[in-house]
């Protein structure tokens, strides 16, 4: 099996600490997911609140891989991956609960957010949209000469469907581009299936339909998604082309958090892929001595009081002002078209 | 017993497929699980194959709803969101809204488009893009305001025999609701006198005729009687029922959730102003959403989109002058 | 060699009387087209002229295995195709002409011709964007009950690089639709080479991140075109799903009659995929006694002869009037929005 | 010597590239063979690397030009016809022109859109999306009709730091020609003073600059001076221009390629109606293409766009007024 031979610790992509960060990003993400879903119950979160749960093993080996200076394209279900990159609780927050301090300023927020100019890509609602502009971005810097750095984006099951990822892996293939791309197959889209989303094998047989290469991955294990997604990403930076990661997962909450998961199929739950894979990293960790289970306690505990107490600093923040708000679409007021007609 | 806005689409659809056995309904997650905003609910169960999910594939859908029309059925396609329909743009403004004009062939589809804001929702998840299908010829946009077109507008859709955009208002879909389902209609195209007032027209449509009628009520304080006339369609516009109304008044404010450049607003003013300058006591205005994507956050949103103060604050305006 | 087997006329798909008129329609196509260049040269055409020369034997077998009451919307260089499924050189010249009494009326044209009534349905420009709507066509004759039909579209090498093409390829092959979908690799798109627009090994290897059966066929041969198609084409009919065919070849012309073809790669150009297949075609008819030299070299000439004489007639009929043009994208008058101040 | 309008497009980019190393050009068919209409001939070769060819994905092409402009490049996109735009639209009207708004990262990308009419292109190859465009906050657009402009707002559409699409018509490709490239130029969002007039105002822009400029003269012969203003951007739209020039004549007539419904005709007449009513003598008049997809054949194509005859026409209607 994949995930014993990924057990083994000469494994390059599988030591200690990095499994232990990888634990505790994942915990400390699901810790923050759950605030947020209280908060949401509680009426403090005004949009939509879309979490992460059961796929943050895949989400924080793909974070945890990138280095400042590369790029990443996180979706709706990357909190994991997003703090692994450097994102924190505190903005996390803040763009949740609508702080003006937040990286969005109120004028995009939750899932939507980022900091371009870090890196760190903020995904539009359009699936698909985000692997043409990391493409992009990768050109740029091949345009500047800067090799040994990579490009990572998310996809669900649902958004392989979409034109845009279709051009955009296919655009990334051409330009031979250090791309990663992680499909989390999490087997629903909103309420989709799979059998009525695509009608292949595994969605890792398109790979070869865009000379890419791909690996598939259970990605209720972290260890093997370290592992998997380590190596990928280690061949992206090598120079070897766009690398595609597809893993197995289900996700464990509904689609948003006002969706029941009714159409969720009971047989798919308790199959291995209904695992849940901090509680499986949780038990690794301990079998191998990398923690203990009052340590791992512990953690949930102090990230938990983090949580709190930044929720409450952030809820006393203060939100956007219409009056302060520039209004402003261009960077540049010169070409702004604003006749007296249109003035409030 | 009370019928909401989105119920109103609800039982149009099931008396559709009830009536028409060409109908059927294509769209993300709207078979079993009866769409993302339940508008579809347990129409799949009701009518087994006929109401089925999609890939997440716009603009397939659309080609589908096009290939489907040609060979006689009569597709019923729902957007998740308005907002996604630009990925389908393609197959509506090329495939569907030419296929007539070029062939002489029917492209009977309705699309059905979850627009405009709501609060919290965002610059992707709220934008009301009747205008960017307008400009293009070969589609009927109809823009319900009431439950009662909500209703009949979109059983007349199914019925027309060219491509149909039916822009549905979110904000609507729970809040908005009416005594029972109408029998009888205006037919599209036709715009209805919402409210009769004698001292200035707002022309306005689909949530903004809610916020217009409130803005009417703060001014009937100061003693102005709006008339405010909802368009039901913005394309066709039904330009004499404009005319009729400013000949009337004197003075016309449009409102309009949508941008401002080249929107319903832009529209209608150049139509009055060009056809009927000669009926204006005063330069018409318009108010429409600010220049910039719709912000998330619900503070910016309320100030972005028109409501109505700043409709009453306008119209107050205009009768100053 | 593929080409061999198919050579055994025990063959279902390689019969003389199939193979004889499959050869006299890519012939009437050549003719046809060479007359269409020809009338282009002489400025009778205002539009573009693009032409399929080198893809007949590709677009006829296509074509030759559809029957009546079958969906068809070719492309670009399915002249031959076209033929092959009831269109005329009548309607062809006339469209190209401009004559009022085409089947587009002046209002659209030259490769967009088509009667969407009898199954044939014209193109829009935009690549890929026929495949949806072929699909959509064929899940209307399942909702009414026909079976045994299928539904044939093509695309270039290019336009696979299009996200219409990846959506409707994925919608037909998640309703197990009858669709054939025959991809003409004819090494360009435009000026640009296959390098540029993809980096799979084959765009045959795009087949299984659909789930879809496909063929690799070598373009130039009409035999292994029959065959391949013949056989996709009565999958698709068994109920058996969408089934692609990748054939490769290589236009023998310029993009459009006004390009030079400056691009062409030697090497290619003198490859097998350079061959003409008419020339293979004829040879095979002779070499296998299914008609002599002669009798091809009679045919040339009736159908130039013919086409010389439609020519002629098509240029002195009427050209649309836009006094007489009724101006109307809708079907429906009641629903035409012509406020005064539009009017002219 | 001369230059022509397709030249000085070739020619901006040339001295863009030179200019400066961030700059790269992208789009089908751009590389070696040129682009379709040869705008960018030869600049491959000048350039090893940065002119290179897509493949056919327009909404990757307008992804990757975002990205690259993140990440600090100045892309120039081809589009093969402005047509395909509406396979990339998601990307420009949702990607590119919330980016800044949203984040406040600048998205300095420019998307050259060879655009309008020609006799016998047909639906899909003449299409005039300027308004479209124009309705998303976000975005600026350039819509030169000198050749002048097509080379000096080119090169100033690289320099901004906000996404443009730049509107360049093809009917001006070769036609068109001016003495040499221009050293100075009016920056772009202000409108020109093509022709000096004093009975009534043409306002126009790109193709239809020279139609009206021709209009102008055949109505010389009767006597009347129009003035004809040129656009050159539609938004921003230099409306202070449009009213200082209805003021001095009293009468206004847009002329736009574009569909009629919501296009540049009907912002500018709405503009001068709120902004400059007590400036018309008359009510202001536009005239538009037709509300059909474009037709192919020569004969419909040329009675589906305005022309100088039908502009004159309109002119002088608006003249008896
Ligand atoms: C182009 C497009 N169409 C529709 C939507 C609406 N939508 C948002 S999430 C979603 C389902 C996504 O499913 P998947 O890609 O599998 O991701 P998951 O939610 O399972 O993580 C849909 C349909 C969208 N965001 N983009
Ligand atoms: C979406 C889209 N983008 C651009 C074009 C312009 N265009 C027309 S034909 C063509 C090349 C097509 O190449 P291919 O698909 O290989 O077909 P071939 O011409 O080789 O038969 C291009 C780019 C188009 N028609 N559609
Ligand atoms: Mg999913
Ligand atoms: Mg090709």
């Amino acid at each position: 099996m994949a995930s014993e031979a990924a057990a083994d610790c000469s494994n390059p992509f599988l030591n200690k600490e990095v499994y232990l960060r990888a634990y505790r990003i994942m915990l400390q993400a699901r810790i923050l997911e759950e605030k947020l879903a209280s908060l949401y119950r509680a009426g403090s979160i005004r949009g939509g609140v879309f979490l992460g749960k059961g796929q943050e093993a895949l989400s924080v080996a793909l974070g945890i891989n990138l280095r400042r200076g590369d790029i990443y394209a996180p979706l709706i279900r990357d909190q994991a991956g997003r703090m692994a990159f450097g994102d924190t609780a505190l903005d996390t927050l803040r763009t949740y609960l609508g702080s003006l301090l937040g990286s969005m300023r109120g004028r995009d927020g939750n899932i939507h957010r980022g900091r371009p100019a870090e890196g760190y890509y903020p995904m539009i609602s359009h699936l698909g949209a985000m692997i043409s502009v990391v493409a992009g971005a990768l050109l740029a810097r091949r345009f500047r000469g800067e090799t040994g750095i990579v490009g990572a984006t998310t996809i669900g099951d649902g958004g392989t469907s979409t034109g845009a990822f279709h051009e955009g892996l296919n655009v990334a293939a051409v330009e031979k581009l250090p791309l990663v791309l992680v499909v989390a197959n999490n087997h629903y889209a909103y309420s989709t299936p799979n059998m009525r989303q695509f009608a292949c094998r595994s969605l890792a047989d398109r790979a070869a339909g865009y000379g890419v290469a791909v690996r598939e991955v259970n990605g209720t294990s972290l260890d093997d998604c370290l592992h998997a997604i380590g190596a990928a990403v280690g061949d992206a930076r090598a120079g070897k082309g766009p690398q595609m990661i597809v893993g197995e997962l289900l996700r464990l909450v509904g689609h948003g958090e006002h969706d029941d998961f009714s159409y969720l199929d009971e047989k798919l739950k308790k199959s291995s892929l209904g695992r849940d894979c901090l509680a499986i990293a949780e038990e690794r960790v301990i079998s191998r001595g990398w923690a203990t289970k009052d340590e791992c306690q512990q953690w949930r505990k102090e990230f938990a009081l983090e949580v709190d107490e930044l929720a409450g600093k952030v809820l006393r923040e203060p939100q956007p002002d219409p009056i302060v708000e520039d209004w402003c679409a261009l960077s540049d007021k010169r070409f702004l078209d604003s006749p007296h007609c249109y003035k409030r | 017993m009370s019928v909401t806005y989105l119920e109103a689409i609800r039982a149009a659809q099931e008396k559709a497929l009830r009536e028409d056995p060409r109908v059927f309904i294509y769209g993300q997650d709207v078979g079993e699980f009866g769409g993302a905003f339940k508008a579809t609910k347990n129409l799949a169960k009701l009518f087994p194959g006929r109401v089925f999910d999609s890939p997440i594939s716009e603009d397939a859908i659309v080609g589908v709803a096009v290939g489907a029309a040609i060979e006689g059925m009569r597709p019923i396609v729902e957007m998740q969101y308005a907002d996604f329909s630009t990925c389908g743009f393609n197959q509506i403004v090329n495939q569907a809204a030419t296929l007539f004009y070029r062939t002489g062939v029917k492209c009977p589809i309705v699309i059905r488009m979850p627009s405009g804001g709501t609060a919290g929702a965002g610059p992707f998840h709220s934008q009301s893009m009747e205008a960017i299908y307008a400009h293009y010829p070969g589609l009927i946009i109809m823009t319900p305001g009431t439950v009662e077109d909500a209703y009949s507008m979109l059983l007349e859709a199914v019925q027309i025999e060219d491509p149909v955009l039916f822009f549905e208002h979110k904000f609507l879909y729970y809040h908005l609701k009416a005594p029972a389902l109408p029998t009888e209609a205006l037919p599209a195209g036709k715009a209805r006198i919402a409210r009769a007032g004698r001292d200035a027209t707002i022309v306005t449509y689909s949530a903004m005729l809610h916020e217009s009628l409130a803005a009417a009520e703060i001014l009937l304080e100061d003693g102005y009687e709006l008339e405010v006339l909802d368009l039901r369609t913005v394309k066709p516009l039904d330009t004499d029922s404009i005319l009729a109304s400013v000949a009337r008044t004197g003075r016309l404010l449009v409102v309009s959730e949508a941008w401002p450049w080249g929107g319903v607003a832009a529209e209608v003013i150049a139509r009055v102003a060009s056809e009927g300058l000669e009926l204006l006591d005063a330069p018409p205005a318009r108010i429409n959403a600010l220049d910039t994507p719709i912000p998330y956050h619900p503070n910016l949103w309320a100030a972005h989109r028109p409501t109505a103060a700043t409709i009453a604050q306008a119209a107050r305006k205009l009768l100053e002058l």
